[in-house]
This record gives C-alpha cells, sequence and structure tokens, in this order.
C-alpha cells in the first residue's frame, strides 16, 4: 500500500525542549498507534521526527530538504517563528501545517482582516490561540478583580522574551485588557532561558502590576516565580499555555501556587471517554502503562487525530494531497476526533477563519508537601471577532 | 681549573652526546651524527658559525628540542650514566642539567627577583634568599630594577638569564651564548663568574660561544662543528694554536689583527666538509 | 638653520620611565654619508636612544630633527616613509613569514597596491608591480648571501642568519638612515666580517647614512666614522674612534681595563676581537 | 613547462619571479585546482539534492570562514562576533531587495559593501583593544547586534526575521539547488581568488606582519590602526556576501541563525583548517558541515523509533562532533592546511624523505 | 526616582556581581597559567551542579557530605580532562586548546543533556531559611554562602599567585611553556592543578546558582555571561575577575533600572553590560587591573 509522506519537526532540545519533549512524544505515539491500528484507511504514515532545537532556520532547512525528497504531504510542527517563517512556503507548496505554535497570525486564511500581516491559508492548530488565550486570562482577571471586591482599575502588564512566542499575543491582548478596564503598564522582558530574574522581578513589584501575564515557557517561568517569590512579589499570575504544567509545579514547588494557567486538555487521568484511548496510545512508547503524561503530550495526540481524520476524508475526497487535507481540515464543524472524546476539545475550521476554537480553560495549581492539584477555575467564552482574525 | 687537561677523557664524562641526529618538524635534518663529551667538573665549549646547529646541540640535551617540534631520532645522549634522550626538559632540569637559552628568555611580564625566584624553582633548600643577594652583587645593575623584567635593557636581560641559572645551582649547565649582548667589561666579568661557579660550586658546563677568544681560554675541551657535523676538536691548546681557528675564529692569532675594513671579499670561508 | 650635510639632529632628548632615567639630555648629531657608531655600558640608553629617533618611544624633552624636519611626534610608520629603517636588538622578524615576504613588507611604504587593486592582481598593475619590487628585494638577498634561506620560515632559523634577514629588511626600506642596533651579536668572526663588510658597502655604496649600536670595540673602530658614548643615560664622549679609545672614563666603565685581568695570556682588546 | 616531461620534480624549480609568486606553487595544484571547479560544473548534473546542499553551504560558508581567516590568522585579531556580521550580510541583502526594490543580482555585493562598513565601525576598536581583550570586546558587538537584529523590525522584521527573495539572473529564476549552486559557486571561485591575491600583495602582507610582530611592523611602515580596522573590514565584506548568499539560499533570515553559537563554529572551522591558510578555510569549513552530516548518518544507522530516542540522538550527535574536534586537534593541532602540506611535502620529496 | 527600587537593584547587583565575580575567578585561574581561554566554563557549572543534585537527589545524601563530594568529584575530573584531552596538547598553538575547549563544551553539554534531560530540575531544601533580608531585600541563603566562600577563595588565590611558589611557576608556563620547562616546572602538574581547582570552585559556583533557578542546561550559558566580567577585571587579574563581576551585576541591574522607569526598550539588562563593556575598554584597554602587555622592542 502507499504510503503518507509526514513531517514532524520537535524541539526536542534547546530552549524550549521543556514542553517540545511531552508534545512531541505525543504526536510520535499517536502516529505510531494510527499505523498499529489500520493507519488511514489502510494506509500507513511514514513520518521522519526532526529536531530543530527551536532554531527557526533550521527548521526552514529541513522544511527544503524535505521538499526535495520526501515530499510530504502533511506537516506536524513547533515553534512560532519557524512556522510563521514557513506560511508562504506551505502556501506555495499546499502542504497543510499542524503547528504547536497558536499564534493568532496563524489564524487567517484569507488575509481579509486588516490585521493579518500575510495570509497563512494551509496553517492550522489546535487550541484557542496564544492571543484569544490572553484574551481569556484577562477576561477572568477582570471577573477576579470583581469577585474580590477590589476597586478601582486593576495594573496588567505582559512578560517574555523578546521573541515571537511571547512577543505574538502582546499587542493583541493589552488591546483587549485595556479595553476591559486594565491599566495595561509596560512590557517586562525576562528570557526564555532559566535564569536569575531577580531584577525584573524588583521591577515588577514596583510596577505595582496586579495581573502578570507569563509568556514564556516552563522552565524560564519557575525560575522567573522562585527570584520573584524571594524578592515579595505580589500578583496574580497568568500563564500561557506552554508556560505552565505538572513539571513546573513540581519544581517551583509553593512559589507557584495560585499560578492561573490556560489547559487545552484535561489533565491525565481525568475521568473522560477518551481516557483510554489516550492510555492505549500512551503505551506505544510506555508498555508498563504506568507514566503519567503531561498536559503537553495530550494536546499533541490531539493535533495528530485532527490530522488523521483530514486525512481519511481527503482520501474519501480523492486522495490523500495537501490541498485535499486542508479541504477536509476546513470542513471540521465542532468536530471530535473519534475514541478522544473528552480529550481533545471540539474544534471548528472553516476556509475563511482558522481559529480552531476560542474557548479557554483556565486552571490554577496548588503544591503541598510534594503533592499538588490542578483546578479548574472557568472555561471564559472569547468572542469570537471578525477584527481579531489573524491577530 | 687553571691547569689544561690533556684529554677529555681524563676524568670521567658526566655528560656523553652519542652520535644524535635531530629532526625538526619531522622532517628537517639539523644534526648529523654529532658526538660529544663533557668530563665532571670542566668547562667545554661549542663554536661553529651561524646556523650550524649548536643551539640544536645543547636543546637536545636539555629535551627543550620537544618544545621546538624536534627530536632526537638516532643516537642517544647520557647524563651520569643514566640515558635522558628525548625525556621531557623539567625532567632533565630536576636531574640536574640546567640550559641558558639563546636570546635571553626571561619571564618579561615578572619583576627580577621573581625570575631568580624561578631559578631556584626545583631547589628546596632555604639559600634561595641569600643566592639571590649574591647575584645582585654580581650584577648590581638588577638591583636597582624594579619593574617588570620585560623593560630590561638587552644585556640587562642577558644579566638576569646568567643570574636565574646561578640560583639553579644544578650540576651541570648548558650556556648558549652568555656574552651575546653585554659590554666588553661585563663579557670578562661573565667569564670570570663562569669560571668561579665552576671552580667554586664545581659545576660542569659545556658553553657555546661566539667570542672564541674568550670561550677557548675559559675551556678545557673544545669542539667546532658546521652544518651539523663535528668538524674539529682538541683540548685548549691544541685549539688555540690551529692554523684555521686562528683564522676563523681568532683574528689571526699572534699576528696583527686584521682591520674589518680591509676586508675586501666575502667568500673566503673554509669549510671542513 | 639646517645643514645641508646633517642628516639626524637630536637636542637635548631626555626620556625617563617611572624613575628610570633612561635617557638625559642627550644632543648630538649625524652628518650624511658617515657611520656613527653608539657605545655604552648596558643599560646605558643606546636602545632608548634608537627608539626615539625611530618613533617607538616619545621623548618627554628636547627634539629631533630629520633632514631638517622636526620628527619627534610623528608616528613610527611615517618616519619610515622619511627614509629611516632599523634593526633590533632582540630579533623583532615576522616569525610565521618567510624570509622573502619578511624582506618583502620593508617595500610596504615604496609599493603603491593596495586592498583594492591587491586582489584584482593580474588585471590591476599589482602584479608588475609586485614582480619590479621582488627584483629589487633579490638584489638584496643577494647582496647579503641569504639566497638559500629565501623560502625558510623566519622563526626557524638560527639565530645568526635572523639577524641577517632583519638587516635584509631594513635595507629593502631604502632608508636613508639605517640604524643598526647590535647587528654582530652571536657572529662569530668570519661572520662578524662579513656583516662589517656589509655594512660598509651599505655606507659606500648604497649612501646610506648608518648608526650604530655595537659592543664590539674591534668593529667600532674599524669600521665607524664618529662615536658617541653613553653612560647612565647621558652622553660622556663624542668624537673619532681614537679619541674615544683613549678617554679615560670610557675605558673604565666601558671596556673595564682596569678591572682585574682575566686568567688568559691575552691583553683584553684582543680577546674581543 | 607546457611539454609533458614524465620526470618526476624533485624540489623546485623555477625560472622568473612570476612563476615564483604564483598562487599554486606547483604547476599540480594549478591543474587540481582549476580541474576540481571544471569537475564542481558538472555537479549538479551529477549530485542529488542532499550533496548539493552540503556543496552550497559549503560555499556560503566557506567565504564567510576565509573572511574570518583573514582577521584572525592573518592579520591575529580573533573575532567572536563573526556570525553577526554573517547575519548582518543576510538581513541587508534581504533589505535592500525587499525594501528598497533592488534586485537580488545587485543586493548581494551591496550588502557585502554594506556588510564591510559596519566592520569598519566595529572594528574601530581594535585601533586600541587587543588580543582577548579586542576578543570579548568582538563578542560584545555579537551579541549588541543580535540584540539589534531581534529589535530593528524596518530592517530585520524583528524577532520574526525576514523573506528572502530568491536569486534571479535576466529573469531566470535561481530557486533550485541545481541552479543556486552557480552562484555560490562562482562567488566561491571570485572570493577565493580575490582573497589570495589579496594576501600575497601589499596589504596582505602587512596583515601578517601586523599579527606577527606588530611593533616592528609600525617600524616598518605600516600604519597598525588602519591594518586592524581594515582586515575588520574585508572580513566583514566575506561574512556579508556568505551570509547574503546563505539568506536568499534558505529565503528567510533570523536572528536566531546568528548566534555566537555560529560564531564559534566559524573559529572552529578555521582553526580545524589551519590559520592563516587560505585553502584551510575552505577545508575547515567542509569539516565543520560534513562533520554532523557525518554524525547523523552514524546516529541513522542506529535508527529512531521516538523522540525520545531521537533526543538522545541528538544529544550523541552533538557529543561526537564535539568529540571529533577534540580527538582532530590532539592529532592534528596545525589544521587540515598542515597535513596537507606535510603530504604535499613527502610526495614532492618522495623517495628522498627529509 | 524610585530611590527604592533603585537600591534594592544595586544590592541585588553585588549579590549576582559575586557570582560572576567567582566564575570569572575560575577563567582567570586558568587563563592565568595556562592561557587558555576556557570555553568549557560554563559546562564546569553545569558537571557540578548536576553532579551534587544527583547525589542529593538520587543518592539522598545530606547536603554536608553530598557538596564536599562533589567538590573531590569535580577535583578528580579536573585532574582527568587534563591528562586525558589536554596533556597531548602542551606545547601547541593556544588556539588549538581554545578550540578543545569549544569542543569540550559541546562534548559536556550534550552529556549532560543526555543524562539529566533538557528540564530545569530544583534542587533540594538545603537550608532552613531560604532568604535573609540584607537591607530590605531578600536574598536567598545559597547566594551569601557563595559570597563567603568566594571571598575566602579570592583571598586564597591571590596570596596564591602573588607569593606562592607554584604560583609563580604558574605564572611563568602562561607566559611560556617553553622557557617555564627549562626551568624545571612541570608544565604538566601545573595545567593539571589550575584546571582542578577552577573545576572545583566552578561547581561551587553551579551548585549555588543551582539552589536558586533548579539546574538546567541553561547554567552553561554563565560560561559566556561572565566574558565581561572577566575582561573587566583584566584577565589575569584574580581581583580584578571580583571587582569585574560586581561591576557587570550591578551593570546589569542599572540598566534594568533605566529600563523599567524611562526607557521600556526591554532587554537592557541582558545587553546593556556589553555597551558598557566597549566603552570602558575604549578607555582602560586592559580592564581594571589587567596586566599590560610588555611593549618593548
Ligand atoms: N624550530 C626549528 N624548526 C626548523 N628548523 C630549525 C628550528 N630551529 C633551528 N632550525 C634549523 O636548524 C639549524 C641549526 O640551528 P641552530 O639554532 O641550532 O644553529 P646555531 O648553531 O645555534 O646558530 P646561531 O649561531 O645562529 O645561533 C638552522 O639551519 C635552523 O634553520
Ligand atoms: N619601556 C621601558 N620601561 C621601563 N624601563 C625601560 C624601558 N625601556 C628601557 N628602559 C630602561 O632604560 C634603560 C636603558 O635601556 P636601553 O635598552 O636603552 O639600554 P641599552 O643601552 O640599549 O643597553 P644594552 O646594551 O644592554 O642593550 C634600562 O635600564 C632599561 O631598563
Ligand atoms: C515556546 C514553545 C512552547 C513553542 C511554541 N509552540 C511556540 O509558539 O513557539
Ligand atoms: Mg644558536
Ligand atoms: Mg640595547
Amino acid at each position: 500500500a502507499d504510503k503518507i509522506p509526514v513531517g514532524h519537526l520537535a524541539a526536542l532540545t534547546g530552549p524550549t525542549s521543556d514542553v517540545g519533549v511531552p508534545y512531541g512524544q505525543g504526536i510520535a505515539d499517536a502516529l505510531n498507534y494510527i499505523n498499529k491500528n489500520g493507519g488511514v484507511n489502510g494506509k500507513q504514515i511514514e513520518f521522519e521526527t526532526v529536531d530543530y532545537a527551536y532554531n527557526a532556520p533550521r527548521a526552514v532547512a529541513t522544511y527544503k530538504k524535505w521538499m526535495a525528497s520526501m515530499k510530504p504531504v502533511a506537516i506536524q510542527g513547533w515553534g512560532t517563528a519557524d512556522t510563521e517563517a514557513l506560511v508562504q512556503f506551505i502556501a506555495q507548496d499546499q502542504v497543510p501545517y499542524i503547528s504547536a505554535s497558536y499564534s493568532g497570525h496563524l489564524t487567517d486564511p484569507t488575509g481579509k482582516s486588516p490585521k493579518t500581516k500575510a495570509p497563512a491559508p494551509y496553517n492550522y492548530f489546535y487550541g484557542p490561540s496564544y492571543s484569544d488565550a490572553c484574551r481569556g486570562l484577562v477576561q477572568w482577571a477582570m471577573e477576579d478583580w470583581k469577585a474580590k471586591g477590589k476597586e478601582g482599575k486593576p495594573k496588567f502588564v505582559h512578560m517574555g522574551d523578546n521573541h515571537p512566542y511571547p512577543n505574538a499575543p502582546k499587542e493583541a491582548c493589552a488591546a483587549y485588557a485595556e479595553e476591559l478596564g486594565f491599566e495595561v503598564l509596560n512590557p517586562i522582558v525576562y528570557s526564555l532561558k532559566p535564569a536569575d530574574a531577580k531584577a525584573q522581578c524588583l521591577s515588577l513589584k514596583e510596577s505595582g502590576a496586579n495581573y502578570a501575564y507569563l509568556g514564556n515557557t516552563s522552565g524560564s517561568n519557575i525560575s522567573l516565580l522562585n527570584s520573584c517569590t524571594t524578592v515579595g512579589v505580589q500578583t496574580q499570575y497568568l500563564s500561557n499555555i506552554w508556560g505552565w504544567d505538572e513539571n513546573s509545579i513540581n519544581a517551583a514547588k509553593e512559589a507557584g501556587n495560585g499560578v492561573a494557567w490556560v489547559v487545552g486538555a484535561p489533565p491525565w487521568g481525568s475521568a473522560v471517554p477518551g481516557m483510554k484511548t489516550l492510555a492505549a496510545i500512551s503505551r506505544m512508547s510506555d508498555s508498563s502503562g504506568k507514566s503519567e503524561r503531561p498536559l503537553h503530550y495530550i494536546r499533541g495526540v490531539c493535533a495528530t487525530f485532527f490530522m488523521k481524520d483530514a486525512m481519511e476524508m481527503a482520501d474519501k475526497a480523492g486522495g490523500i494531497t495537501g490541498p485535499n487535507i486542508k479541504k477536509a481540515m476546513d470542513q471540521m464543524k465542532d468536530h471530535v476526533p473519534a475514541g478522544l472524546e473528552g480529550v481533545c476539545t471540539p474544534s471548528t475550521w472553516t476556509a475563511e477563519d482558522h481559529r480552531g476554537t476560542t474557548e479557554v480553560s483556565v486552571y490554577t495549581s496548588d503544591y503541598k508537601d510534594g503533592k499538588f492539584t490542578m483546578t479548574k477555575m472557568a472555561t471564559e467564552d472569547v468572542p469570537r471577532r471578525a477584527e481579531w482574525l489573524g491577530w | 681549573m687553571g691547569e689544561a687537561v690533556p684529554q677529555s677523557a681524563a676524568k670521567e664524562a658526566v655528560l656523553t652526546v652519542n652520535n644524535i641526529e635531530v629532526v625538526y618538524d619531522e622532517v628537517i635534518l639539523v644534526l648529523r651524527g654529532i658526538s660529544l663529551e663533557v668530563p665532571q667538573g670542566e668547562i667545554v665549549t661549542l663554536l661553529g658559525p651561524n646556523g650550524a646547529g649548536k643551539s640544536t646541540t645543547l636543546k637536545a640535551i636539555s629535551g627543550l628540542l620537544k618544545t621546538e617540534d624536534g627530536k632526537v631520532t638516532r643516537g642517544n645522549v647520557t647524563f651520569m650514566g643514566e640515558n635522558i634522550t628525548n625525556r621531557p626538559p623539567e625532567e632533565i632540569v630536576r636531574k640536574g642539567i640546567f640550559q641558558v637559552m639563546e636570546g635571553r628568555r626571561i619571564i618579561e611580564d615578572m619583576t627580577v627577583v621573581e625570575n631568580l625566584r624561578l631559578g631556584a624553582y626545583t631547589r628546596r633548600d632555604r639559600g634561595i634568599r641569600k643566592d639571590i643577594d649574591m647575584v645582585f652583587d654580581y650584577f648590581p645593575r638588577l638591583k636597582e630594577r624594579t619593574g617588570m623584567a620585560g623593560y630590561l635593557s638587552g644585556g640587562e636581560q642577558q644579566m638576569l638569564a646568567i643570574g636565574r641559572a646561578m640560583m639553579a645551582r644544578p650540576k651541570m649547565i648548558l650556556l648558549d651564548e652568555p656574552s651575546m649582548g653585554l659590554s666588553p667589561l661585563l663579557v670578562k666579568e661573565v667569564f670570570n663568574i663562569i669560571r668561579s661557579i665552576n671552580r667554586e660550586q664545581g659545576i660542569t658546563m659545556l658553553l657555546v660561544e661566539q667570542n672564541a677568544n674568550m670561550a677557548l681560554h675559559a675551556c678545557s675541551y673544545g669542539y667546532v662543528m658546521e652544518s651539523g657535523k663535528i668538524v674539529l676538536d682538541g683540548n685548549r691548546e691544541e685549539l688555540l694554536s690551529n692554523e684555521d681557528m686562528k683564522e676563523f675564529y681568532l683574528a689571526g692569532g699572534d699576528k696583527e689583527r686584521k682591520s674589518f675594513k680591509n676586508i675586501k671579499s666575502y667568500k673566503r670561508r673554509k669549510r671542513w666538509l | 638653520m639646517s645643514d645641508p650635510t646633517s642628516l639626524l639632529q637630536v637636542s637635548g632628548v631626555s626620556l625617563s620611565f617611572g624613575g628610570v632615567h633612561a635617557l638625559t639630555d642627550v644632543t648630538f648629531e649625524v652628518r650624511k654619508g658617515e657611520v656613527f657608531s653608539i657605545i655604552g655600558p648596558n643599560g646605558a640608553g643606546k636602545t632608548s636612544m634608537l627608539n626615539c629617533v625611530s618613533g617607538r618611544y616619545q621623548p618627554q624633552k628636547g627634539s629631533i630633527l630629520f633632514k631638517g624636519q622636526e620628527i619627534t611626534g610623528m608616528r613610527p610608520n611615517d618616519r619610515c616613509t622619511l627614509g629611516i629603517g632599523r634593526t633590533f636588538q632582540n630579533l623583532a622578524l615576522f616569525a610565521h613569514m618567510t624570509v622573502l615576504d619578511n624582506i618583502m613588507v620593508g617595500r610596504h611604504h615604496l609599493l603603491k597596491n593596495n586592498f583594492l587593486n591587491g586582489p584584482l592582481y593580474w588585471l590591476s598593475r599589482a602584479q608588475k608591480e609586485e614582480l619590479r619590487h621582488r627584483r629589487d628585494v633579490e638584489d638584496i638577498i643577494d647582496f647579503l648571501e641569504i639566497a638559500h634561506i629565501r623560502k625558510s620560515v623566519a622563526g626557524t632559523l638560527s639565530y645568526g642568519l635572523r639577524k641577517r634577514v632583519e638587516l635584509a629588511r631594513a635595507v629593502a626600506l631604502r632608508p636613508e638612515l639605517i640604524l643598526l642596533d647590535e647587528p654582530m651579536a652571536g657572529m662569530n668572526l668570519e661572520e662578524k666580517e662579513d656583516m662589517a663588510r656589509y655594512i660598509i658597502d651599505l655606507n659606500e655604496e648604497w649612501g646610506m647614512t648608518v648608526v650604530m649600536i655595537e659592543h664590539d670595540m674591534g668593529v667600532v673602530m674599524d669600521i665607524s666614522h664618529r662615536v658617541m658614548v653613553l653612560d647612565f643615560g647621558k652622553k660622556i664622549a663624542e668624537g673619532l674612534p681614537d679619541q674615544i679609545m683613549d678617554n679615560d672614563h670610557v675605558k673604565k666603565a666601558y671596556l673595564g681595563e682596569d678591572t682585574e685581568e682575566p686568567e688568559t695570556s691575552q691583553p683584553a682588546e684582543e680577546e674581543v676581537a | 613547462m607546457a611539454s609533458g616531461h614524465t620526470m618526476m620534480r624533485c624540489g623546485e624549480y623555477r625560472t622568473t619571479y612570476q612563476a615564483d609568486t604564483t598562487i599554486f606553487p606547483t604547476p599540480m595544484s594549478r591543474y587540481f585546482a582549476v580541474g576540481s571547479v571544471i569537475l564542481l560544473l558538472g555537479a549538479p548534473a551529477l549530485l542529488n539534492a542532499y550533496y548539493l546542499n552540503l556543496l552550497i553551504q559549503i560555499g556560503y560558508y566557506g567565504i564567510a570562514a576565509l573572511g574570518l581567516n583573514i582577521v584572525v590568522g592573518f592579520t591575529g585579531q580573533i573575532s567572536l562576533g563573526h556570525a553577526a556580521f554573517f547575519g548582518f550580510g543576510a538581513f541587508a541583502s534581504a533589505w535592500l531587495n525587499s525594501s528598497l526594490h533592488i534586485p537580488v543580482f545587485f543586493s548581494i555585493p551591496l550588502a557585502g559593501v554594506m556588510t564591510l562598513l559596519v566592520g569598519l565601525v566595529v572594528g574601530i576598536p581594535a585601533g586600541r583593544i587587543k588580543g582577548l581583550y579586542l576578543a570579548i570586546a568582538t563578542l560584545a558587538s555579537q551579541f549588541i547586534l543580535e540584540d539589534f537584529f531581534a529589535r530593528a523590525d524596518w530592517f530585520t522584521g524583528g524577532s520574526y526575521g525576514a523573506m528572502a527573495a530568491p536569486f534571479t539572473v535576466f529573469g531566470y529564476t535561481m530557486n533550485t539547488d541545481q541552479r543556486y549552486f552557480y552562484v555560490v559557486l562562482f562567488y566561491v571561485v571570485v572570493f577565493f581568488l580575490l582573497g589570495s591575491n589579496l594576501l600575497r600583495t601589499r596589504d596582505g602582507r602587512a596583515f601578517v606582519a601586523v599579527r606577527d610582530h606588530y611593533l616592528s611592523a609600525e617600524i616598518m611602515g605600516i600604519n597598525l590602526n588602519k591594518y586592524r580596522i581594515l582586515s575588520f573590514g574585508i572580513s566583514s565584506l566575506y561574512a556579508g556576501i556568505g551570509g547574503a548568499l546563505f539568506g536568499h539560499y534558505l529565503g528567510y533570515v533570523s536572528a536566531e541563525g546568528f548566534t555566537i553559537l555560529l560564531s564559534i563554529q566559524f573559529l572552529g572551522m578555521i582553526i580545524i583548517g589551519g590559520l592563516g591558510s587560505v585553502m584551510g578555510s575552505l577545508l575547515g569549513t567542509a569539516f565543520m558541515v560534513l562533520l554532523p552530516e557525518v554524525m547523523e548518518g552514524v546516529v541513522n544507522l542506529v535508527g529512531a523509533t521516538s523522540p525520545d530516542m531521537t533526543q538522545a540522538l541528538a544529544y550523541v550527535k552533538e557529543m561526537a562532533i564535539g568529540l571529533s574536534i577534540i580527538l582532530f586537534l590532539i592529532f592534528e593541532p596545525d589544521g587540515l592546511a598542515h597535513r596537507w602540506k606535510m603530504i604535499k611535502a613527502y610526495w614532492k620529496l618522495y623517495p628522498f624523505s627529509y | 526616582m524610585n530611590w527604592n527600587l533603585l537600591i534594592q537593584l544595586l544590592i541585588n547587583g553585588i549579590i549576582i556581581g559575586t557570582l560572576y565575580g567567582v566564575v570569572a575567578m575560575c577563567f582567570v585561574l586558568i587563563y592565568k597559567s595556562t592561557r587558555v581561554v576556557n570555553f568549557a566554563q560554563g559546562e564546569f557549572l553545569l558537571i557540578g551542579a548536576w553532579t551534587c543534585w544527583a547525589l542529593l537527589v538520587k543518592f539522598e545524601l545530606p547536603f554536608y557530605i553530598g557538596f564536599p563530594l562533589t567538590l573531590a568529584f569535580m577535583l578528580v575530573f579536573g585532574i582527568l580532562l587534563q591528562v586525558v584531552v589536554l596533556r597531548p596538547l602542551i606545547g601547541e598553538p593556544i588556539i588549538s586548546v581554545i578550540m578543545v575547549t569549544i569542543g569540550l563544551s559541546m562534548f559536556f553539554q550534550s552529556l549532560m543533556g543526555m543524562l539529566f534531560g533538557g528540564f530545569a530540575r530544583p534542587f533540594p531544601t538545603v537550608f532552613e531559611t531560604a532568604s535573609v533580608n540584607v537591607l530590605g531585600l531578600q536574598i536567598q541563603t545559597a547566594y551569601i554562602m557563595s559570597l563567603v566562600i568566594s571571598v575566602v577563595i579570592m583571598i586564597g588565590f591571590y596570596y596564591f599567585f602573588k607569593h606562592s611558589r607554584t604560583g609563580l611557576a604558574m605564572r611563568a608556563t602562561a607566559f611560556n611553556q617553553q622557557v617555564a620547562q627549562s626551568l624545571g616546572i612541570p608544565v604538566r602538574h601545573v595545567f593539571a592543578a589550575a584546571w582542578a581547582i577552577s573545576a572545583m570552585v566552578s561547581a561551587l559556583a553551579g551548585v549555588v546558582v543551582g539552589m536558586v533557578n533548579g539546574v538546567s542546561s541553561a547554567l552553561s550559558f554563565f560560561g559566556i555571561k561572565v566574558f565581561p566580567a572577566v575582561i573587566l577585571g583584566g584577565l589575569d587579574s584574580i581581583i580584578g575577575s571580583i571587582v569585574g563581576g560586581l561591576t557587570i551585576g550591578i551593570l546589569e541591574n542599572l540598566a534594568e533600572f533605566f529600563d523599567a522607569q524611562w526607557l521600556h526598550i526591554g532587554n537592557m539588562y541582558t545587553i546593556a553590560p556589553f555597551y558598557a563593556l566597549v566603552i570602558i575598554l575604549m578607555i582602560k584597554p586592559y580592564g581594571f587591573f589587567g596586566t599590560k602587555d610588555i611593549e618593548r622592542i
């Protein structure tokens, strides 16, 4: 039978490997699981995993190499910088690209929104965009502020490295925060690499911010929270989806208590129907079935299964080619991959709008005596405004 | 050492260089079978034109050849009955051979005193302070120089290099052109020092010199080398009275010294090869 | 004020380093076409004097005129363009370049090609120019008899040969005034004779004015027209060679004639010859 | 000399100064060089995309490496900021093309000139600061430029980077490896020839003189400041050209591609190739480009079945690269060029070694 | 002007600066005795930190045993490194040795990645009180520990180089290996001592940073980050390394202050020291305390 060539760009080393490894593992396990269980309508997926160490030029080089040799029909990608760099290439080559970058810039397939940098017809991702996630967080923050009965304008600050990933929602989110009645402070820059951040924490403390959005990944956030606790910062942290997880909760210990963050999947072991399939998938790389997979792993699985479903649809609609897969993706409506009910959020893509979902789950965590709990605090419905497309 | 020693073999040789061949960079053959002997407590001198391989011979003995990508590829060097061919230099120093390298290789970013203390690196006795004063007695100029040794004048550096060897109190010193760049007065003094160290401390010396006159008068036995070979050897009297030596190394010997002004041809070299 | 026969006028030059007074109020003049020697004990300030003339040091006081032009504040590389070349006491060759390239560097200020047309070698005049100068350099190589080491890397040469290459490099500058710092150090009699010959030829046939520092009194007496003596940074005598030799101060401080005789049969003067 | 004599040449026979000053010390080496270029002209037809890609990489990195060798190997000033210049060239060419609509054909050399100017400015401290102090000052310029790249949206697209249009001549787009190869080959040949010529003429000798003994160089009439700064300028020109070629090859330019790591790799290329050797620059580049590929190949023999393993193998690969560099330098501390010379010397004198 | 913030940032700068100083000192130690710029310095920190982490977490040793064991391990590590890798390079061009340290850095960086993964791991609690109050600023106890230890080490090194026989020998080796060997100095031992001590002190710094931020590969970035400190102080000055470290620490925090208060450029914290570095070097080409090259001809 013919094989379906798929590229898998992963960040297994480099500054985002802390979250890149579990996410990449999720994708690989899912692909292997699919192949083991009948493939895509009987066709096997042939995938190559390349570690590009979160270095965008290396990703582009890998892409070019693939296009010269294996010619993938779809790609599972990773970062914001590289995905945005590839937007035009994949559009030209007609390769659907499912990224782990949830940059809002990737959500406008036609480029009709005035805020769009460039149309991204072949880009997809699973979950709310970084901009929408941040909007959801500030929405939650405003409710929190009111619920606590505080007076006046709360202060909001964006924190993150000067890098496409943390920067992606910076302006969009600040605008919405302003609209909601926040006073938006000057952003604070801290490194994506874990490093002492007491100086930044002192600035944060002095600024008197009530809500601080953390745009980096978990490793660097651990350092930040440690530093800020030492310095005695009193702020409600709002973390992006990649900025907080089981690993960081364990590492930051008490310093991380109370962080509010965006979660794109139910935690491992939740009582949802899809957990069984998930456990089977996990066994692909863990025959004991004992490991507890982090949130990022689960999202990697979801991203793969949406692709698989689209491939199946494409197969029926005339063959597994890039354009057909795109067409199939664009027809998904409140779609949940079979077997992963309750695990993957229902998602909708259209030819005009690649915001799969605008629903934002806000969780918080609590660490005590070597154990932790994750609690859902709210589900924020972020308005799906037309002018926010591609922003 | 006033009395001439008739034959180098008269006394036990502490150092024997036996037919060594030296190659630099694995390709450049510089010494083609050099043999020489240095008897205990004597001064032996090694003469020869530029590029003959005198410094190379000394470095082959002291092991410093290694640091210049050179190697003894044939023959051997024995010191007090022990084969020291191609041994690392620091080991050879500890066995008691100390080389004063050509071109005043002092440690420029250290003071004079620090340089002298380093000369005594292999010593562990208490006499170091006293010996520093001794060096200062020999070379009073050095005492006044308190800055970095790299700022010393050429001659002052030469004094320091010699002083440093005195600090080591080795069994044997290899001196590579010690009188180079010294004023006539100091040349005499340095040779006096060499003789007195030799006499008073019984230190054996192998001396490479261009000042053949001084060197021959100080030594008991001498070798002349050219293009990597020994071409002539003999004890002091023999060499001093050799006609070729007189002409090419000793400025005519008994005859009136001819003026540098009147030498009209360059190509009058006599070669023993 | 400038005297047409005078090439270099040094007046009232003082130079000190911290507490060390290397030069104190030194005044002298070098006339066109002469061989002018500077002698003096080690550390007297001879090299420092050359450094002031060639621009390495800036004297704190006094002025230096070359061809009537004030050069005291001028950068060393500009002085070379005016026609001052020199050699160094502690070898300062470009150790990793070949002998040929070392000498070609001496042509630097005479060559016109640069980073714009040099790379276009064949298309620009660079090649022609380079080859023309190469011929001149070959003349120098022939003259100094270093043809056999033309392609050797300078750093691997023996001490004496390096000195000769240094002279070649300085000559390649085509200077009017050439400053030689102990050109004969590390050479044996025969080589000194050659070197003396070269210097005389440079002076007489190539028309260069020579300022030379040298410790070998035989050479100094024979080939220099006038001699200046420095001691402790001060000029203590100046005059014809014979006058200088008779100067008591010089005898005592420099030649050391009053000191204890070395234990040789030869009188002191002849030893250094 | 043209006649086909069969006798073995033993030693050096040259009859004119011209023959003596050629870049190629023996006719053999000239034939060898010309032959390689001719062979390379056929490469796109003969090699598959993978090998072609490697050759192209060796090409643009090699040009930049030669530039670094000029400043480090020839002038003796260690530069830790070469990647930034490489990047500057890439950004400049992309910017010239996209903002000022200068065709890529011209934007590449222009980018080289722009980088040269930046290099001259960054080189100014070299007039005063020496040795490792200077090295660290160039490290500073690396970080400062990197920061500039990530910030100067108008010029570089900021942290997102910029797109670089493909190379076109006479309406013909060189957008495949097969075509682009010729562009790179052209630049390599031209810039290596220019470089070799520079280094055997006046200013090239001045660089080496400054390196070997700056005090005496100055007295030989060499203006130290001028040459110290100039060598930075020229090295930047090379870096800029290399970078521009890289940018239009990849089609995308980002600050992330020009970090200190790349600077260090450039340094690795010339040290491994041989400091102060033109050919060495190319050899060293080939080594550094091919090493990871070879390691990749070795590692792929094991075959990764999971990201965990891919990750482990990524580490193994890096370790192997580090280890190879170490081993290489232990056994060949003077670089490939030296080994090459020894082989040549051996053959020239064979069977009379010594 | 926000004086409170300024003062707090300055204190923070001093504390972080001392840490930079310690790492810089390790650098200087190797440079001063071998003229090698050690690009693997950061990895020494990393190895030290991971070793200690493994001893405390995996082997569950108490800190007062695990830490000295780490130091002992690093001592052996330094010596081994010298014997296996650096000894064959004695007498070779320094630049080759520098390149080897780059190779070492790549090697150990990935080795650590392979052994311990890419996650930042927290250190177990070592000090009862995690932080103490200094002039109104909370400072991690670990930093105080490093401050005290580093001052002691610094004074030790200072005397070592100035007055001890071995210290002199190290300086001589750095000046010229051939000359050093001609004086009977066992260059190999000098190298071994320098690398071993440096590795040990680096481990100390690694452990301290690890306690504060967790152990992760990012630690190795310290190796490059302290370059400015080393240079500002003067490459071969022990005291200079501390002064340089403090200067950089303070500069960083001052930059943060100006950035946060007025400029709002972002990232001034990391970049400003480099601007300052160039400016200071233009005024003082050998840093604050570096030995000037001897320019004598
Ligand atoms: N490191 C080296 N590499 C290659 N060749 C060398 C090296 N050192 C010396 N030589 C060569 O070996 C030969 C002998 O050199 P050596 O220094 O021993 O001569 P020398 O007799 O001491 O001369 P001088 O009186 O000029 O000091 C010379 O031809 C020199 O070029
Ligand atoms: N740059 C400097 N810094 C400090 N002192 C210096 C410097 N240059 C020279 N001196 C000192 O100045 C004095 C004169 O030195 P100079 O080199 O001129 O002597 P010289 O006459 O050439 O002696 P020699 O015959 O030994 O070469 C010496 O005592 C030397 O130590
Ligand atoms: C930072 C990482 C988690 C990568 C992320 N997917 C991005 O957008 O860049
Ligand atoms: Mg010699
Ligand atoms: Mg002198």
